[in-house]
Protein backbone atom coordinates (compact mmCIF):
# COMPACT_ATOMS: atom_id res chain seq x y z
CA UNK A 1 0.00 0.00 0.00
CA UNK A 2 1.75 3.41 -0.98
CA UNK A 3 0.39 6.84 0.14
CA UNK A 4 1.25 10.44 -0.99
CA UNK A 5 2.20 12.70 1.52
CA UNK A 6 2.52 16.49 1.10
CA UNK A 7 3.57 19.32 3.56
CA UNK A 8 3.24 22.68 2.68
CA UNK A 9 5.29 25.91 3.49
CA UNK A 10 7.59 25.91 6.81
CA UNK A 11 6.53 22.00 7.01
CA UNK A 12 7.65 21.23 3.54
CA UNK A 13 10.87 23.20 4.23
CA UNK A 14 11.62 21.10 7.11
CA UNK A 15 10.15 17.51 6.00
CA UNK A 16 9.83 17.85 1.98
CA UNK A 17 6.78 16.79 0.01
CA UNK A 18 5.41 14.56 -2.40
CA UNK A 19 6.91 11.88 0.01
CA UNK A 20 5.70 8.47 -0.97
CA UNK A 21 5.29 5.70 1.23
CA UNK A 22 4.88 2.15 1.78
CA UNK A 23 2.53 1.54 4.66
CA UNK A 24 0.45 -1.49 5.97
CA UNK A 25 -3.07 -2.72 5.94
CA UNK A 26 -4.57 -0.62 9.25
CA UNK A 27 -2.19 2.42 9.47
CA UNK A 28 -3.84 5.22 11.08
CA UNK A 29 -2.98 9.08 10.40
CA UNK A 30 -1.14 10.09 13.18
CA UNK A 31 1.36 7.35 13.73
CA UNK A 32 1.86 7.59 9.56
CA UNK A 33 2.62 11.61 10.11
CA UNK A 34 4.73 10.53 13.10
CA UNK A 35 7.16 7.98 11.74
CA UNK A 36 8.27 10.62 8.47
CA UNK A 37 8.72 13.64 10.96
CA UNK A 38 11.13 11.58 13.12
CA UNK A 39 13.05 12.11 10.24
CA UNK A 40 14.07 15.65 11.47
CA UNK A 41 14.06 17.15 14.66
CA UNK A 42 13.07 20.33 13.92
CA UNK A 43 10.34 19.21 11.64
CA UNK A 44 8.97 16.92 13.98
CA UNK A 45 9.04 20.09 17.02
CA UNK A 46 7.18 21.96 14.24
CA UNK A 47 4.41 19.85 13.70
CA UNK A 48 3.78 17.83 16.92
CA UNK A 49 3.61 19.09 20.74
CA UNK A 50 6.10 17.49 23.60
CA UNK A 51 3.59 14.94 24.00
CA UNK A 52 3.71 13.67 20.66
CA UNK A 53 0.23 15.63 19.76
CA UNK A 54 -0.55 17.56 16.67
CA UNK A 55 0.24 21.33 17.65
CA UNK A 56 -3.24 22.49 17.99
CA UNK A 57 -2.82 24.81 14.76
CA UNK A 58 -1.75 22.31 12.28
CA UNK A 59 -4.11 21.83 9.32
CA UNK A 60 -4.98 17.63 7.87
CA UNK A 61 -6.03 16.47 5.01
CA UNK A 62 -6.93 13.45 3.45
CA UNK A 63 -7.42 13.41 -0.32
CA UNK A 64 -8.03 17.39 0.17
CA UNK A 65 -11.07 16.77 2.84
CA UNK A 66 -10.20 18.33 6.51
CA UNK A 67 -9.04 15.55 9.13
CA UNK A 68 -10.02 17.06 12.71
CA UNK A 69 -7.28 16.36 14.77
CA UNK A 70 -9.30 14.79 16.95
CA UNK A 71 -9.86 12.35 14.73
CA UNK A 72 -6.46 11.69 13.39
CA UNK A 73 -5.50 8.73 15.20
CA UNK A 74 -8.75 6.86 14.46
CA UNK A 75 -8.46 7.69 10.52
CA UNK A 76 -6.74 4.83 8.96
CA UNK A 77 -4.60 5.37 5.30
CA UNK A 78 -5.39 3.14 2.46
CA UNK A 79 -3.62 2.67 -0.94
CA UNK A 80 -3.63 5.94 -3.28
CA UNK A 81 -4.39 8.03 -0.21
CA UNK A 82 -3.14 11.73 -0.29
CA UNK A 83 -2.14 12.80 3.24
CA UNK A 84 -1.36 16.72 3.54
CA UNK A 85 -0.42 18.63 6.71
CA UNK A 86 0.27 21.90 6.81
CA UNK A 87 0.49 25.43 8.64
CA UNK A 88 -2.17 28.12 9.26
CA UNK A 89 -2.93 29.65 5.95
CA UNK A 90 -1.96 33.13 5.02
CA UNK A 91 -3.20 33.71 1.36
CA UNK A 92 -4.19 36.66 -0.22
CA UNK B 1 -11.97 33.27 -14.28
CA UNK B 2 -10.73 31.08 -11.12
CA UNK B 3 -7.17 30.32 -10.73
CA UNK B 4 -3.95 30.16 -9.00
CA UNK B 5 -1.38 30.64 -11.43
CA UNK B 6 2.34 32.13 -12.01
CA UNK B 7 1.35 34.46 -14.42
CA UNK B 8 -0.07 37.95 -13.96
CA UNK B 9 -3.56 38.91 -15.38
CA UNK B 10 -5.00 42.12 -17.74
CA UNK B 11 -6.89 43.66 -15.23
CA UNK B 12 -8.10 45.63 -17.64
CA UNK B 13 -9.21 43.20 -19.74
CA UNK B 14 -11.12 41.16 -17.43
CA UNK B 15 -13.23 44.45 -16.29
CA UNK B 16 -14.33 44.56 -19.68
CA UNK B 17 -15.44 41.21 -19.57
CA UNK B 18 -17.48 41.22 -16.01
CA UNK B 19 -19.94 43.43 -17.63
CA UNK B 20 -22.08 40.86 -18.00
CA UNK B 21 -26.30 41.88 -18.87
CA UNK B 22 -27.64 44.05 -15.75
CA UNK B 23 -24.07 45.59 -14.53
CA UNK B 24 -24.06 48.43 -13.09
CA UNK B 25 -20.95 48.31 -10.85
CA UNK B 26 -17.63 46.51 -10.87
CA UNK B 27 -15.31 46.30 -7.82
CA UNK B 28 -11.98 45.01 -8.22
CA UNK B 29 -9.23 44.06 -5.43
CA UNK B 30 -5.86 43.80 -6.00
CA UNK B 31 -3.99 42.94 -3.13
CA UNK B 32 -0.45 43.93 -4.05
CA UNK B 33 3.16 43.11 -2.40
CA UNK B 34 3.83 45.52 -0.20
CA UNK B 35 7.51 46.79 0.61
CA UNK B 36 7.67 45.96 4.40
CA UNK B 37 11.48 46.19 4.19
CA UNK B 38 11.52 42.94 1.98
CA UNK B 39 13.16 41.93 -1.17
CA UNK B 40 10.61 39.52 -2.55
CA UNK B 41 7.77 37.44 -1.91
CA UNK B 42 7.36 33.67 -2.35
CA UNK B 43 3.84 31.80 -2.77
CA UNK B 44 2.85 28.64 -2.58
CA UNK B 45 -0.42 26.93 -2.51
CA UNK B 46 -2.03 23.44 -2.50
CA UNK B 47 -3.18 24.19 -5.56
CA UNK B 48 -6.03 21.78 -6.39
CA UNK B 49 -7.41 22.19 -3.08
CA UNK B 50 -6.88 26.04 -3.60
CA UNK B 51 -8.88 26.14 -7.01
CA UNK B 52 -11.67 24.13 -5.39
CA UNK B 53 -11.68 26.74 -2.21
CA UNK B 54 -11.85 29.21 -4.51
CA UNK B 55 -14.72 28.19 -6.31
CA UNK B 56 -16.56 27.67 -3.42
CA UNK B 57 -16.04 30.66 -2.07
CA UNK B 58 -16.98 32.42 -5.87
CA UNK B 59 -20.30 30.28 -5.82
CA UNK B 60 -21.12 31.87 -2.36
CA UNK B 61 -20.90 35.04 -3.09
CA UNK B 62 -22.56 35.00 -6.43
CA UNK B 63 -25.99 33.22 -4.28
CA UNK B 64 -25.36 35.31 -1.60
CA UNK B 65 -24.92 39.10 -3.18
CA UNK B 66 -26.37 38.14 -6.62
CA UNK B 67 -23.27 38.73 -8.49
CA UNK B 68 -23.40 38.55 -11.66
CA UNK B 69 -19.63 37.63 -12.39
CA UNK B 70 -16.56 36.90 -10.38
CA UNK B 71 -12.83 36.50 -11.19
CA UNK B 72 -10.45 35.40 -8.50
CA UNK B 73 -6.81 35.12 -9.47
CA UNK B 74 -4.18 34.19 -6.65
CA UNK B 75 -0.93 34.17 -8.00
CA UNK B 76 2.45 32.04 -6.70
CA UNK B 77 5.93 32.23 -7.23
CA UNK B 78 8.02 34.71 -6.42
CA UNK B 79 6.60 38.33 -6.59
CA UNK B 80 8.25 41.21 -6.17
CA UNK B 81 7.26 44.78 -4.47
CA UNK B 82 4.54 46.28 -6.01
CA UNK B 83 3.28 43.45 -8.10
CA UNK B 84 -0.22 41.55 -8.14
CA UNK B 85 -0.62 38.86 -5.17
CA UNK B 86 -4.92 38.38 -5.74
CA UNK B 87 -7.04 39.91 -7.65
CA UNK B 88 -10.85 39.91 -7.32
CA UNK B 89 -13.00 41.05 -9.56
CA UNK B 90 -16.84 41.15 -9.15
CA UNK B 91 -19.55 42.94 -10.94
CA UNK B 92 -23.29 43.39 -9.47
CA UNK B 93 -26.37 45.46 -10.90
CA UNK B 94 -25.64 48.10 -7.73
CA UNK B 95 -22.57 48.85 -5.56
CA UNK B 96 -23.86 47.76 -2.53
CA UNK B 97 -23.72 44.06 -3.47
CA UNK B 98 -20.72 44.42 -5.59
CA UNK B 99 -18.61 46.02 -2.65
CA UNK B 100 -20.01 43.17 0.02
CA UNK B 101 -19.61 40.42 -2.48
CA UNK B 102 -15.78 41.21 -2.81
CA UNK B 103 -15.08 42.11 0.86
CA UNK B 104 -16.77 38.86 1.28
CA UNK B 105 -14.66 37.00 -1.14
CA UNK B 106 -11.20 38.37 0.30
CA UNK B 107 -12.26 37.10 3.62
CA UNK B 108 -13.15 33.66 2.95
CA UNK B 109 -9.86 33.36 1.27
CA UNK B 110 -8.10 35.07 3.93
CA UNK B 111 -10.05 31.99 5.98
CA UNK B 112 -9.33 29.43 4.63
CA UNK B 113 -7.80 28.29 1.39
CA UNK B 114 -4.40 26.64 1.56
CA UNK B 115 -2.32 28.99 0.08
CA UNK B 116 1.33 30.49 2.12
CA UNK B 117 3.27 33.60 1.74
CA UNK B 118 7.05 33.88 2.90
CA UNK B 119 8.66 37.22 3.15
CA UNK B 120 12.42 37.37 1.65
CA UNK B 121 14.61 39.75 3.47
CA UNK B 122 18.03 40.26 2.62
CA UNK B 123 18.89 38.14 6.18
CA UNK B 124 16.63 35.24 4.80
CA UNK B 125 12.95 34.86 4.89
CA UNK B 126 9.87 34.37 7.36
CA UNK B 127 6.21 32.62 6.18
CA UNK B 128 3.55 35.05 7.15
CA UNK B 129 1.24 33.62 9.59
CA UNK B 130 -1.75 33.25 9.23
CA UNK B 131 -4.87 35.76 10.14
CA UNK B 132 -6.69 33.08 11.74
CA UNK B 133 -4.88 30.49 14.37
CA UNK B 134 -7.26 27.79 12.79
CA UNK B 135 -7.57 27.60 9.24
CA UNK B 136 -11.62 27.17 8.00
CA UNK B 137 -12.76 23.48 7.73
CA UNK B 138 -11.80 22.52 4.06
CA UNK B 139 -14.45 19.59 4.52
CA UNK C 1 -6.38 62.18 -11.12
CA UNK C 2 -9.18 64.14 -10.41
CA UNK C 3 -11.42 64.47 -13.58
CA UNK C 4 -14.85 65.32 -15.41
CA UNK C 5 -14.44 63.95 -18.72
CA UNK C 6 -15.46 62.44 -21.64
CA UNK C 7 -12.99 60.41 -22.42
CA UNK C 8 -13.09 56.70 -20.78
CA UNK C 9 -9.54 56.28 -18.55
CA UNK C 10 -6.86 53.08 -19.07
CA UNK C 11 -8.17 51.29 -15.45
CA UNK C 12 -4.62 49.15 -15.55
CA UNK C 13 -2.70 51.64 -16.40
CA UNK C 14 -4.13 53.85 -13.15
CA UNK C 15 -3.79 51.08 -10.83
CA UNK C 16 -0.10 50.42 -11.65
CA UNK C 17 0.72 54.19 -11.04
CA UNK C 18 -1.50 53.93 -7.92
CA UNK C 19 0.91 51.58 -6.12
CA UNK C 20 2.46 54.01 -4.11
CA UNK C 21 5.35 53.10 -1.97
CA UNK C 22 3.53 51.24 1.02
CA UNK C 23 0.27 49.96 -1.23
CA UNK C 24 -0.66 46.62 -0.25
CA UNK C 25 -4.22 47.00 -1.40
CA UNK C 26 -5.80 48.59 -4.23
CA UNK C 27 -9.72 48.84 -4.88
CA UNK C 28 -11.15 49.91 -7.94
CA UNK C 29 -14.87 50.58 -8.66
CA UNK C 30 -16.17 50.94 -12.05
CA UNK C 31 -19.62 52.54 -12.03
CA UNK C 32 -21.08 51.33 -14.90
CA UNK C 33 -24.23 52.03 -17.44
CA UNK C 34 -26.75 49.34 -16.85
CA UNK C 35 -29.18 47.68 -19.15
CA UNK C 36 -32.54 49.23 -17.70
CA UNK C 37 -34.07 49.36 -21.37
CA UNK C 38 -32.18 52.26 -21.93
CA UNK C 39 -30.31 53.10 -25.50
CA UNK C 40 -28.16 55.51 -24.01
CA UNK C 41 -27.08 57.54 -20.72
CA UNK C 42 -26.60 61.65 -21.06
CA UNK C 43 -24.55 62.86 -18.54
CA UNK C 44 -23.84 66.80 -17.77
CA UNK C 45 -22.12 68.32 -15.01
CA UNK C 46 -21.42 71.93 -13.27
CA UNK C 47 -17.57 71.04 -14.42
CA UNK C 48 -15.87 73.74 -12.25
CA UNK C 49 -17.86 72.86 -8.85
CA UNK C 50 -18.05 69.48 -9.21
CA UNK C 51 -13.99 69.22 -9.88
CA UNK C 52 -13.74 71.20 -6.64
CA UNK C 53 -15.82 68.59 -4.97
CA UNK C 54 -14.18 65.54 -6.32
CA UNK C 55 -10.71 66.90 -4.91
CA UNK C 56 -12.43 67.92 -1.52
CA UNK C 57 -13.71 64.16 -1.17
CA UNK C 58 -10.96 63.11 -2.26
CA UNK C 59 -8.53 64.83 0.70
CA UNK C 60 -11.18 63.58 3.27
CA UNK C 61 -10.90 60.05 1.88
CA UNK C 62 -7.13 60.58 2.61
CA UNK C 63 -7.32 62.03 5.62
CA UNK C 64 -10.13 59.26 7.19
CA UNK C 65 -8.58 56.48 5.46
CA UNK C 66 -4.69 56.79 5.56
CA UNK C 67 -5.32 56.33 1.79
CA UNK C 68 -1.95 56.96 -0.37
CA UNK C 69 -3.49 57.26 -3.51
CA UNK C 70 -6.51 58.35 -5.46
CA UNK C 71 -7.80 58.93 -9.16
CA UNK C 72 -11.86 59.87 -9.58
CA UNK C 73 -12.67 60.22 -13.31
CA UNK C 74 -16.24 61.13 -13.76
CA UNK C 75 -17.29 60.80 -17.11
CA UNK C 76 -20.12 63.34 -19.14
CA UNK C 77 -21.21 63.01 -22.66
CA UNK C 78 -23.38 60.38 -24.44
CA UNK C 79 -22.58 56.61 -22.79
CA UNK C 80 -23.70 53.45 -24.11
CA UNK C 81 -24.96 50.48 -21.68
CA UNK C 82 -21.81 49.10 -20.31
CA UNK C 83 -19.34 52.09 -20.90
CA UNK C 84 -17.62 53.26 -17.56
CA UNK C 85 -19.46 55.80 -15.79
CA UNK C 86 -17.72 56.45 -12.90
CA UNK C 87 -14.11 55.26 -12.33
CA UNK C 88 -12.64 55.03 -8.19
CA UNK C 89 -9.08 54.01 -7.42
CA UNK C 90 -7.98 53.65 -3.99
CA UNK C 91 -4.89 52.37 -2.65
CA UNK C 92 -3.97 52.02 0.69
CA UNK C 93 -1.32 49.88 3.06
CA UNK C 94 -4.38 47.59 4.41
CA UNK C 95 -7.37 46.42 2.77
CA UNK C 96 -9.45 47.47 5.33
CA UNK C 97 -9.20 51.27 4.68
CA UNK C 98 -9.21 50.63 0.84
CA UNK C 99 -12.24 49.18 0.54
CA UNK C 100 -13.97 51.98 3.22
CA UNK C 101 -12.07 55.20 1.95
CA UNK C 102 -13.59 53.65 -1.99
CA UNK C 103 -17.01 53.63 -0.67
CA UNK C 104 -16.89 56.85 1.27
CA UNK C 105 -15.67 58.44 -1.91
CA UNK C 106 -18.96 56.89 -3.99
CA UNK C 107 -21.25 57.46 -1.18
CA UNK C 108 -19.70 61.28 -0.81
CA UNK C 109 -20.15 62.13 -4.45
CA UNK C 110 -23.76 60.26 -4.78
CA UNK C 111 -24.48 63.10 -1.88
CA UNK C 112 -23.48 66.17 -3.16
CA UNK C 113 -21.47 66.63 -6.25
CA UNK C 114 -23.54 68.44 -9.29
CA UNK C 115 -23.58 66.02 -11.89
CA UNK C 116 -26.82 64.48 -13.60
CA UNK C 117 -28.06 62.13 -15.56
CA UNK C 118 -30.70 61.20 -18.29
CA UNK C 119 -31.45 57.95 -19.49
CA UNK C 120 -32.18 58.19 -22.99
CA UNK C 121 -34.98 55.46 -24.47
CA UNK C 122 -36.72 54.81 -27.39
CA UNK C 123 -39.21 57.01 -26.33
CA UNK C 124 -37.54 59.75 -25.24
CA UNK C 125 -35.78 60.40 -21.82
CA UNK C 126 -35.74 60.42 -18.02
CA UNK C 127 -33.70 62.44 -15.36
CA UNK C 128 -32.74 59.75 -13.22
CA UNK C 129 -33.77 61.27 -9.96
CA UNK C 130 -31.05 62.02 -7.26
CA UNK C 131 -30.32 59.46 -4.19
CA UNK C 132 -31.04 62.54 -1.59
CA UNK C 133 -33.53 64.92 -1.44
CA UNK C 134 -31.42 67.75 -1.34
CA UNK C 135 -27.82 67.48 -2.24
CA UNK C 136 -25.02 68.22 0.37
CA UNK C 137 -24.19 71.88 1.09
CA UNK C 138 -21.51 72.48 -1.35
CA UNK C 139 -20.03 76.39 0.42
CA UNK D 1 -24.16 95.33 -13.72
CA UNK D 2 -23.89 91.75 -15.52
CA UNK D 3 -24.65 88.45 -13.79
CA UNK D 4 -24.58 85.10 -15.61
CA UNK D 5 -27.48 82.38 -14.67
CA UNK D 6 -26.60 78.59 -15.25
CA UNK D 7 -29.27 76.16 -15.11
CA UNK D 8 -28.30 72.20 -15.07
CA UNK D 9 -30.34 69.56 -16.23
CA UNK D 10 -34.05 69.01 -16.17
CA UNK D 11 -33.99 72.85 -15.37
CA UNK D 12 -31.23 73.78 -18.64
CA UNK D 13 -34.09 71.80 -20.95
CA UNK D 14 -36.68 74.23 -20.45
CA UNK D 15 -35.11 77.31 -19.09
CA UNK D 16 -31.25 77.65 -21.26
CA UNK D 17 -28.17 78.01 -19.85
CA UNK D 18 -25.21 80.73 -19.60
CA UNK D 19 -27.80 83.32 -19.62
CA UNK D 20 -26.00 86.25 -19.40
CA UNK D 21 -28.81 89.17 -18.32
CA UNK D 22 -28.34 92.89 -16.97
CA UNK D 23 -29.55 93.65 -13.68
CA UNK D 24 -29.98 96.77 -11.04
CA UNK D 25 -28.12 97.39 -8.35
CA UNK D 26 -29.71 95.99 -4.96
CA UNK D 27 -31.08 92.79 -7.25
CA UNK D 28 -31.75 90.17 -4.99
CA UNK D 29 -31.45 86.70 -5.59
CA UNK D 30 -34.93 85.36 -5.87
CA UNK D 31 -36.48 87.68 -8.09
CA UNK D 32 -34.14 87.24 -10.47
CA UNK D 33 -34.41 83.79 -10.78
CA UNK D 34 -38.25 84.44 -10.93
CA UNK D 35 -38.13 86.96 -13.66
CA UNK D 36 -36.14 84.79 -15.85
CA UNK D 37 -38.00 81.11 -15.29
CA UNK D 38 -41.47 83.57 -16.11
CA UNK D 39 -40.45 83.43 -20.04
CA UNK D 40 -40.95 79.69 -19.61
CA UNK D 41 -44.52 77.86 -17.69
CA UNK D 42 -42.99 74.69 -17.23
CA UNK D 43 -39.40 75.97 -16.48
CA UNK D 44 -41.12 77.88 -13.84
CA UNK D 45 -43.53 75.23 -12.15
CA UNK D 46 -40.06 72.70 -12.31
CA UNK D 47 -38.55 75.74 -10.33
CA UNK D 48 -41.16 77.24 -8.23
CA UNK D 49 -44.17 76.42 -6.63
CA UNK D 50 -48.03 77.69 -6.60
CA UNK D 51 -46.58 80.14 -4.17
CA UNK D 52 -43.74 81.28 -6.01
CA UNK D 53 -40.86 79.74 -3.23
CA UNK D 54 -38.75 77.57 -4.58
CA UNK D 55 -39.07 73.69 -4.52
CA UNK D 56 -37.57 72.54 -1.18
CA UNK D 57 -35.45 70.22 -3.65
CA UNK D 58 -34.17 73.18 -5.51
CA UNK D 59 -30.57 73.53 -4.81
CA UNK D 60 -28.84 77.17 -5.43
CA UNK D 61 -25.35 78.35 -6.07
CA UNK D 62 -23.55 82.04 -6.18
CA UNK D 63 -19.81 81.66 -7.46
CA UNK D 64 -19.60 78.03 -6.68
CA UNK D 65 -20.98 78.40 -3.01
CA UNK D 66 -24.33 77.11 -1.88
CA UNK D 67 -26.95 79.41 -1.23
CA UNK D 68 -29.56 78.48 1.39
CA UNK D 69 -33.22 78.63 0.06
CA UNK D 70 -33.96 80.68 3.08
CA UNK D 71 -31.43 83.19 2.44
CA UNK D 72 -32.04 83.64 -1.58
CA UNK D 73 -34.53 86.36 -0.85
CA UNK D 74 -32.35 88.50 0.95
CA UNK D 75 -28.89 87.39 -0.94
CA UNK D 76 -28.28 90.20 -3.23
CA UNK D 77 -26.52 89.78 -6.68
CA UNK D 78 -23.32 91.72 -7.76
CA UNK D 79 -21.80 92.37 -11.18
CA UNK D 80 -19.97 89.25 -12.72
CA UNK D 81 -22.10 87.06 -10.06
CA UNK D 82 -22.19 83.38 -11.57
CA UNK D 83 -25.53 81.93 -10.21
CA UNK D 84 -26.23 78.02 -11.09
CA UNK D 85 -29.82 76.72 -10.02
CA UNK D 86 -29.97 72.93 -9.83
CA UNK D 87 -32.59 70.29 -9.22
CA UNK D 88 -30.87 67.02 -6.81
CA UNK D 89 -27.41 65.75 -7.58
CA UNK D 90 -27.64 62.17 -10.13
CA UNK D 91 -23.84 61.43 -10.03
CA UNK D 92 -21.83 58.56 -9.48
Amino acid sequence: MTVKIRFFARFRELLGTDIMTEVAPGTMFTPLITSIARNNPAGYAAVFDEKGAFHEFVILMKNGKRVELSDAAKTPVIDGDEIAVFPPVAGG
Amino acid sequence: MIAIQIDDVDIGALIAAAKKHGTGAVVVFDGVVRDDGITEMELEAYEEVAVKELEKIAKEAINQFGLLHVDIIHRIGRLTVGENILIIIVSAGHRPDAYAGSRYIIEEIKKGVPIWKKELTRDGGRWVPGEHGHGKGHG
